[in-house]
């Protein structure tokens, strides 16, 4: 399976074990990633906040490069990527002066037939029984809080993708793992996302929330598909210890990292050890290397 | 009688001409299907040994459709417009014997009261050059119904390859011989006694029954079980007589050119056709297969003869080479000779 | 043949667009036209009698009137026809309004196509032959599907016409959803002490015939004239000697065993139970998924305490066949069910919501059970997971209703008010317990809704909060509730004890299959589907059928029984007469020419073809062909274009007639 | 052959049938025609071979047979195909026929009406019903033959490569050539109808003439009725004396119908026929 | 000077309950469409026969619409399935034989659908238009046409 790969900043960058662990996953389970060449911004934050047109464009942008390489399915691991390009494609293709404005910007005709998918998805697409059939270390006695946020499902009408009140996706894509997934109440509740710089006060305290709502139902460990979520609820814990002295801290991982560990990768091989929160006792309790 | 001779080279020289001179030349197409006008005489491709084509060249001269008066409903009567007859001068080019025949047979019938313009227009536009036919097979019998593969009846001008590239052509008709006037530059004089000697030398097909036989015991055994079995597998289809020579049954229908308009048209019919004498009381006389092969048989060989003392049949076996389900005319009229003779 | 021709300016509605006495001048050249003249108003009087006068004086033999669409005025113009003494369907419309004159601006134009309209009429009407209207006996008798109370309103008005009727109810005792509700809005009566009089007025009614536990299995026939097909489930009781004592049912020994449907859940019931105290009629039926005796052979206790022998172990499912002349479907609704996705992928479920995982959250019938006095809690308020009285409840309103996102956009209608009668049949209950309702919009239309909805905000202190729940989780024994205040702009959080949803009403999961037995359209959501919404409102393009209640769309009590009673009119006013006259466009097979293919039979969606005989002299069968039973036959000819030898046609728009039309453009075009 | 021809007397003469629909050799030629076997001496001129294309199917409906008793036919595995559409259109009875089916290793391709030339016929490639799906008795071995390519498909094939102008012009030149013979109905065991549609008069929809016109109606309407009926036996185009490729046609809505509604025509006695029938699932991407 | 516009003929086979009541709706609702359209009303889809669209050609129709019923939707239940099932056949034999969707067009438009009716038969006429005459057709109608 090959499948065509659009990194974005974040996976160059903060998120960069994301990448990191997300590659070595897949090529365990033999699928090929395809990086577009020449990518730019998805342009997501700066650019939909000021430029719809240039929010648009840059996404467009990256759709016709990855159909210029004949990539049939494109994988945006980030979230706010996903909701870029997947969003763009869909206003384009609804709204034709639209599609005639981004034609001008981009000099070409737009003719995207890729279609783009988030690390859920693609890991729906590789099966959990293959998966299952990799796993080396068995997550049976960890207990995962599956975080979705808000971009990976939203809009739902765009997406077409899991339930946007009540996802459960990524529970059975672990449920692959022999880890147990927890039942908890703020999987798709805000972590302040882009206002981590300049409200830290709201983050801390939403990321709060989500810690103590996984950790009350028995949580060992949340898992992300968001290097924006991962940041917030990793980076920040250290913020909230301060504010709540009694916090305690929950480690916070990429979906590639949890399968990552099953398929037998060591702490370091996946970036674990890049995170803000200890993910040792995690690797100990499942018996893997750091 | 006279005669000429003509080498291919000129030959087709010869076609060139008549095309400039606005002749329409017809000849068996290459597909051996049916005959087919030319439009360049490089196309120009005849020879002795064709085989019949599935088709004969009748409906040039009897159209398989063809529209024999307009007419106009208006509010206060209905208009009639005669229809245009076709000036077209033809030549049909190579035929053989057995199809050049056809058109002096079908005269008699489109002219023995009334005198059928539409016929008549395309007959008298016709020039029919025949050729000498060396094509054989099981289904050949001309030579049961009085012609051969050398008789020059019914044709105007009849060709004999002499070599591969040299004919011989006589003037059979003085309609002929108007016909070539323009153009015998193109041709050298020939010996009438040298072609003899060709048709000596042709092989004929056996004759296979006497047709007066046929007739006169066809008079006499209408309702003979013979009848029975040998019309009880027909399938009623149309082949045998559209692909006839001299069949010249037709039907007429009124059609639609437009809104309150119409016009009549003459079709080509079969008597195989449970149709074809159904009335309009629902009654049909030949109510089964069995009796409308015994019409077609008799028409053939009987009543065409009685009324205008011409076999309906020039023996070309197109019907019997095409049946779906090989009735074959010509081993039909040997076993009805082979009855007769046994006073069966 | 002499046809006239008469053109309608409409006012000018046609004239100014078409060029009216060019038309009619126009249409006189057509061959067989005799007379062609245009008028201001066709319609009317006047005009009615140009065409009158015209037929008699210039002795017409059909006529032609170019003027609005024929579902408009045919009937008109075709009754003017038949009272100038011809045929009545010598007369043809040419629709020169609705599909020329009012859909384009260009004069010439639209002149040129009325003239064409006008031909092709024309030319049909010159093929078109004399019928008269087919009669059809009426077999004076309504079959009623649904017991709930718009079938048994609908059922009591026939029977009180002194008409009989059969009564057919799925469940072992009518009643329907209304025998479950506590007490009703705006005027807070109880629910069964209005429904169950009208029950047992059912059930003694010498007119009514009761079948329930029954189902329609098959419909066949037509208007006036229906075969009625009911499987009777088997009861495992003798009805005859079944006295009701009940005896059995405090005998049978798995009393905690089986889920209690009439109270949603909320109790349990033996295997041989009446769904209710005042079920009508009032005879025990065994559940054999769950007795003992059906599962492991063994028990037969109410056998042994049955005084009457009533029992029938052995009892089959019989097949009972009515001849009826009407057919009224009141088979009612669902709550939307939210705990699972329905079997249509394309809805979604509220999971967020955690009906199904939360014993605390119900929905709206859960709710009427817990407030009713006959219910499981006696009417005292207390909640399903440990029996203790709520002290603050939030009531959610569009559950499924409006939301698009989970398959049904329309409104449910009902909810706004029994919600609000909920919150306050709850605060009259447990005077210091706080009840919120989440709403999107309040609709309270009709008579006294209105005031019912401001006196639970106003005299009983509902707190109404106009917003949308996005989570209800469990925490520290209490359910968080997530929600938005869109009038104050902020975020809202209740700690409630207890939730109730306000679920969508949809239609009834096997509605389609009814839809398809008898032959009823239905919408994209299951509701029967009526044939104009607002002038033809209980009935369905299956004439003789007529449709009561909520299977139509979401209804209160007092709209389905008006309903009710407006589709028993409907079955009356169809007994009225002891013939039907139905339209004549049948179709006809040319035996003389038919094979006996059948193709015919296989296409037709009324099963109005059947074989016929063909014997010889000596009567042996020689041969089958088609033959059309002109009762059943509806003219929609779908034989007729599936006949490769068209040797069955449909009359009035037959090969000939067809092949006129279409010829009649050509002059256009050529 | 000794196997059919004892077979035809046993049921000839123990009067199982009243008379045998076979074949018979023709006068010194390849060409074998249907014969009709009434009694003893008949039946030993029964033949079966390659050259014994004809579809016998089609006089079971024709009136001189039909309601007469039981007929016995000689019937490959295509002309049961024929039968058992026959059977499924109500024209004739299961119970008043006796197949004598035959083991068939293909017909021969009438490129010339003596059959001289032995190419397999175009309707045995990828035949599937060597051995008939329906018989009473069973006569004759299958073996292993060579199959030429199917050259019907890709004429197909590259006819709807063409663009629409070139489509048409392709039917037109064929259409432009047919007489109106009517060989195609006649010898084709589904065209029973007592009346044709080109022979009803009120009101004419197809026009008798043989132009164009009127060709290419009777043509393309012959072709639609035929459509999930027609089993393939070629016969139409066979007996064409215009060489019109009618089995393009025929093959085409057989594609057509197999690919569309996974149907094919004269399988089983059981499935229900394609016209009379309806799915809700059927395609509708070409209706606005 | 422009030339001017081609004005295709188009012929539509409607059935009565809901493309015939659409259309209708479109004039009571005075929408406005090109006036190229004749219609024929009959009953239902299911009574729409081959033959009719082929004589249409023959009478000189540049393009044919047959327009019914949305499935589920049928006066009578199930005309509109059969008539689809014959239409699937029937479309695709055209196509074969040269007569494309460009010509031969098919829609559901129900009794509501008034503006589907306007736009449905505005883009037959234009898509018509486009393709032009049925010049293919037409020469074959003049076969034998008197030429006065």
């Amino acid at each position: 399976m090959i499948v065509g790969y659009y990194p974005g900043c974040s996976l160059t960058g903060t998120g960069k074990e994301y990448d990191m662990s997300l590659r070595k996953v897949l090529s365990l389970l033999d699928v090929q990633v395809e990086e577009i060449n020449d990518w730019c911004c998805c342009g997501a934050t700066s650019a939909h906040a000021t430029n719809h047109l240039l929010s648009v464009a840059l996404p467009a942008r990256n759709l016709m490069l990855a159909q210029k390489q004949n990539l049939n399915e494109l994988l945006a691991p980030c979230a706010a990527c996903y909701n870029r390009l997947i969003g763009s494609k869909h206003e384009i293709s609804h709204n034709a002066d639209l599609k005639k404005k981004v034609e001008f910007v981009l000099e070409e005709d737009f003719n995207s037939s890729t279609e783009v998918i988030n690390i859920v998805q693609l890991l729906q697409k590789v099966g959990k029984e293959k998966i299952k059939s990799l796993v080396k270390v068995s997550l049976k006695d960890i207990k995962v809080a599956c975080y979705y946020g808000c971009l990976l499902v939203r809009p739902n009408a765009v997406t077409k993708f899991d339930d946007a009140e009540n996802p459960t996706s990524m529970e059975d894509i672990i449920s692959a793992t022999g880890a147990l997934t927890v039942e908890w109440n703020y999987k798709t509740e805000c972590c302040g996302g882009a206002h981590s710089i300049a409200r830290k006060d709201i983050v801390t305290f939403l990321s709060k929330n989500i810690l103590d709502d996984a950790k009350l139902n028995g949580a060992h460990v949340i898992v992300v598909a968001c290097p924006m979520c991962h940041s917030n609820l990793d980076m920040r814990q250290r913020a909230i210890k301060k504010l709540y002295p009694s916090h305690e801290e929950i480690p916070v991982l990429y979906l590639s990292e949890l399968i990552g560990i099953a398929l037998g990768l060591n702490g370091k091989e996946l970036g674990i050890n890049l995170h803000f929160v200890d993910a040792i006792n995690l690797l100990q309790m499942v018996k893997a290397e750091m | 009688m006279d005669e000429k001779l003509i080498t291919l080279n000129n030959l087709k020289i010869f076609a060139e001409e008549l095309l400039k001179a606005n002749y329409t030349l017809i000849l068996q197409d290459k597909q051996g299907i049916r005959w087919e006008k030319i439009s360049n005489s490089d196309e120009l491709h005849i020879s002795s040994k064709l085989k019949p084509t599935k088709a004969s060249f009748k409906e040039f001269v009897f159209s398989k459709t063809e529209p024999i008066f307009y007419f106009n409903n208006k509010n206060d009567g209905v208009e009639l417009i005669d229809s245009n007859l076709s000036a077209e001068k033809m030549v049909f080019f190579g035929s053989k014997p057995c199809d050049a025949k056809s058109i002096n047979i079908m005269s008699k019938v489109f002219n023995w009261d009334y005198k059928d313009n539409f016929f008549n227009t395309k007959a008298e536009n016709s020039i029919v050059i025949g050729m000498l036919c060396e094509y054989r097979d099981e289904f050949c019998f001309c030579t049961s119904v009085n012609l051969s593969p050398v008789s020059s009846d019914g044709s105007d001008l009849f060709l004999i390859p002499t070599d591969e590239n040299n004919f011989a052509i006589r003037i059979v008709t003085e309609k002929g011989r108007e016909f070539i006037q323009p153009f015998l530059k193109l041709f050298a004089e020939g010996n009438p006694e040298t072609t003899d000697q060709i048709f000596k030398k042709i092989n004929l097909p056996e004759k296979g029954f006497e047709s007066e036989v046929i007739r006169s015991w066809i008079g006499n055994n209408f309702e003979h079980k013979y009848f029975e079995r040998a019309g009880e597998i027909c399938l009623g289809c149309g082949q045998c007589a559209f692909v006839c020579p001299v069949c010249h049954c037709f039907d007429i229908v009124d059609e639609e050119c437009g809104y309150s308009c119409g016009r009549r048209m003459k079709n080509w019919d079969a008597c195989q056709f449970s149709l074809f004498t159904l009335h309009g009381s629902g009654h049909n006389p030949r109510h089964n297969q069995t009796q409308r092969y015994r019409q077609r048989i008799s028409h053939k060989f009987k009543y065409y003869v009685d009324k205008f003392d011409e076999i309906l049949c020039t023996g070309c076996g197109r019907c019997s080479r095409g049946c779906p389900v090989g009735i074959d005319i010509g081993q039909i009229a040997k076993e009805v000779h082979s009855l007769a003779a046994n006073k069966v | 043949m002499k046809i006239g021709v008469f053109v309608c300016h409409c006012g000018e509605n046609i004239g100014k667009t078409v060029d009216c006495a060019t038309v009619a001048q126009r249409a006189a050249k057509i061959p067989g036209v005799a007379y062609s003249v245009d008028n201001k108003y066709m319609c009317s009087d006047p005009g009615q009698n140009v065409i009158k006068n015209a037929i008699r004086e210039k002795k017409l033999d059909a006529v032609v009137v170019a003027s609005c669409s024929p579902h408009m005025h045919e009937k008109t113009f075709r009754k003017a026809a038949a009272d100038a003494g011809i045929n009545k369907y010598l007369c043809e419309i040419a629709n020169v309004r609705e599909q020329c004159s009012w859909v384009h601006d260009n004069i010439p134009d639209a002149t040129d196509k009325a003239l064409d309209l006008v031909r092709i009429a024309v030319e049909k009407v010159k093929r078109n032959i004399p019928l008269t209207a087919i009669r059809v006996p009426v077999t004076k008798r309504a079959l009623v599907i649904g017991g709930g109370i718009s079938g048994i309103q609908a059922a009591l008005d026939i029977a009180n016409s002194g008409f009989e009727v059969v009564l057919v109810e799925k469940e072992p005792s009518i009643g329907g959803h209304m025998s479950q509700l506590s007490e009703t809005f705006p005027t807070l009566d109880c629910s069964q002490c209005i429904l169950t009089p009208r029950m047992v007025e059912v059930y003694q009614h010498p007119k009514i015939k009761l079948l329930t536990y029954s189902e329609v299995e098959k419909v066949e026939g037509f208007i006036g004239n229906f075969t009625v097909t009911i499987k009777k489930k088997a009861r495992s009781i003798d009805e005859e000697k079944c006295t009701g004592c009940g005896l059995c049912i405090q005998k049978c020994p798995i009393k905690k065993k089986a889920f209690n449907e009439f109270e949603e859940g909320l109790a349990t019931r033996p295997a041989i139970y009446v769904p209710f105290p005042q079920a009508v009629p009032n005879i025990p039926v065994i559940d054999r998924s769950v007795c003992t005796y059906y599962q492991t052979g063994k028990c037969q206790m109410c056998l042994k305490v049955c005084g009457r022998e009533a029992i029938l172990f052995e009892q089959q499912d019989t097949l009972v066949t009515e001849e009826v002349g009407s057919i009224v479907i009141a088979t009612g609704y669902k709550l939307y069910s939210i705990d699972k996705k329905p079997e249509d992928s394309e809805i979604k479920g509220y999971g967020e919501y955690g009906y199904g995982k939360y014993k605390d959250v119900i929905d709206g019938l859960q709710f009427e059970r817990i407030a009713s006095a006959s219910g499981p809690t006696n009417g005292e308020i207390l909640r399903p997971s440990d029996k203790t009285q709520p002290k603050k409840i939030v009531f959610i309103q569009c559950v499924g209703s409006r939301d698009e996102q989970k398959g049904f956009s329309y409104c449910s209608k009902i909810c706004c008010m029994y919600t609000a009668k909920h919150a306050m049949l709850y605060k009259h209950k447990v005077h210091d317990g706080e009840a919120y309702v989440f709403y999107m919009d309040i609709r309270a239309g009709g008579k006294m809704y209105e005031e019912f909805v401001r006196r639970a905000i106003e005299e009983d202190g509902v707190k109404y909060i106009r917003g949308r729940v996005s989570k209800i989780y469990r925490q520290n024994g209490k359910y968080i509730v997530k929600g938005e205040d869109t009038i104050a702009g902020m975020p809202v959080v209740i700690d409630a004890d207890m939730v109730v949803l306000a679920t969508a009403m949809v239609a009834q999961p096997n509605a389609s299959k009814l839809a398809q037995t008898i032959g009823v359209p239905y919408d994209k959501y299951g509701f029967y589907q009526e044939v104009h919404p607002k002038l033809r409102p209980v009935e369905v393009s299956t004439a003789g059928v007529f449709l009561a209640g909520a299977c139509q769309s979401p209804k209160d009590i007092p709209e389905s029984v008006a309903m009710a009673s407006a589709a028993a009119a409907k079955s009356l006013v169809l007994f009225g007469s002891d013939y039907l006259e139905r339209e004549p466009t049948v179709a006809v097979v040319n035996e003389a020419n038919c094979a006996g293919c059948f193709y015919c039979l296989k296409v037709c969606p009324y099963n109005a073809i059947e074989k016929k005989e063909v014997k010889n002299k000596l009567g042996e069968i020689i041969d089958y062909i088609a033959h059309v039973n002109a009762g059943l036959c509806q003219g929609c000819g779908t034989c007729n274009a599936t006949c490769p030898s068209k040797s069955i046609e449909l009359i009035g728009f037959n090969d000939e007639q067809i092949y006129a039309e279409i010829n009649a453009f050509s002059e256009s075009f050529v | 052959m000794n196997e059919l021809r004892e077979k035809a007397k046993e049921l000839l003469l123990n009067n199982t049938v009243k008379l045998i629909i076979g074949y018979a050799n023709g006068n010194g030629h390849n060409r074998t025609y249907p014969f009709i076997a009434r009694n003893a001496a008949d039946a030993n001129r029964l033949v079966f071979n390659e050259y014994c294309v004809n579809n016998l199917a089609v006089y079971l409906t024709r009136k001189e047979f039909k309601g007469k008793g039981i007929i016995g036919i000689v019937a490959k595995g295509c002309d049961v195909k024929a039968i058992i559409q026959l059977i499924q259109e109500n024209q004739i009875n299961k119970d008043e026929v006796y197949i004598i089916g035959m083991n068939c290793n293909g017909a021969v391709n009438q490129l010339d009406n003596s059959f001289e030339k032995t190419t397999l016929a175009q309707k045995c490639i990828n035949c599937t019903v060597r051995t008939p799906a329906l018989y009473h008795a069973l006569i004759g071995t299958t073996k292993d033959i060579e199959e030429p390519a199917d050259t019907l498909g890709e004429k197909i094939k590259e006819v709807e490569k063409l663009n629409a102008d070139s489509r048409w012009d392709f039917w037109e030149a064929q259409f432009e050539k047919c007489i109106k013979c009517y060989a195609c109905r006649q010898v084709c065991p589904l065209c029973y109808c007592e009346q044709c549609i080109v022979d009803k008069t009120v009101p004419r929809w197809i026009e008798s003439s043989a132009h164009t016109r009127g060709n290419f109606s009777w043509n393309i309407i012959r072709a639609f009725h035929l459509s999930g009926r027609c089993i393939g036996c070629g016969e139409c185009e066979r007996v064409c004396p215009m060489d019109i490729p009618l089995s393009m046609l025929n093959r085409k809505m057989s594609i057509i119908a197999k690919k569309e509604f996974d149907y094919s025509a004269g399988v089983s006695l059981d499935s229900p026929t394609l016209v009379g029938t309806y799915n809700m699932k059927d395609r509708q991407d070409f209706i606005k | 000077m422009s030339e001017e516009k081609f004005q295709p003929k188009i012929v539509a086979f409607v059935c009565n309950w809901c493309t015939y009541t659409g259309a209708d709706l479109a004039g009571t609702s005075r929408l406005k469409y090109q006036p190229n359209v004749r219609l024929i009303r009959l009953p239902c889809t299911g009574r729409i026969d081959p033959v009719f669209i082929i004589k249409a050609f023959e009478k000189g129709a540049d393009g044919v619409l047959v327009s019914g019923c949305h499935p589920g939707d049928c006066h009578y239940n199930l005309g509109n399935l059969h008539a689809r099932r014959r239409f699937i056949l029937f479309s695709e034999l055209m196509n074969y034989v040269g007569i494309d969707s460009s010509r031969l067009h098919f829609s559901w438009v129900s009794a509501s659908e008034g503006k589907k009716w306007v736009d449905v038969i505005n883009e037959v006429i234009d898509t018509v238009r486009e393709v032009g005459p049925f010049k293919k057709y037409q020469k074959i109608n003049k076969e034998f046409v008197l030429h006065e």
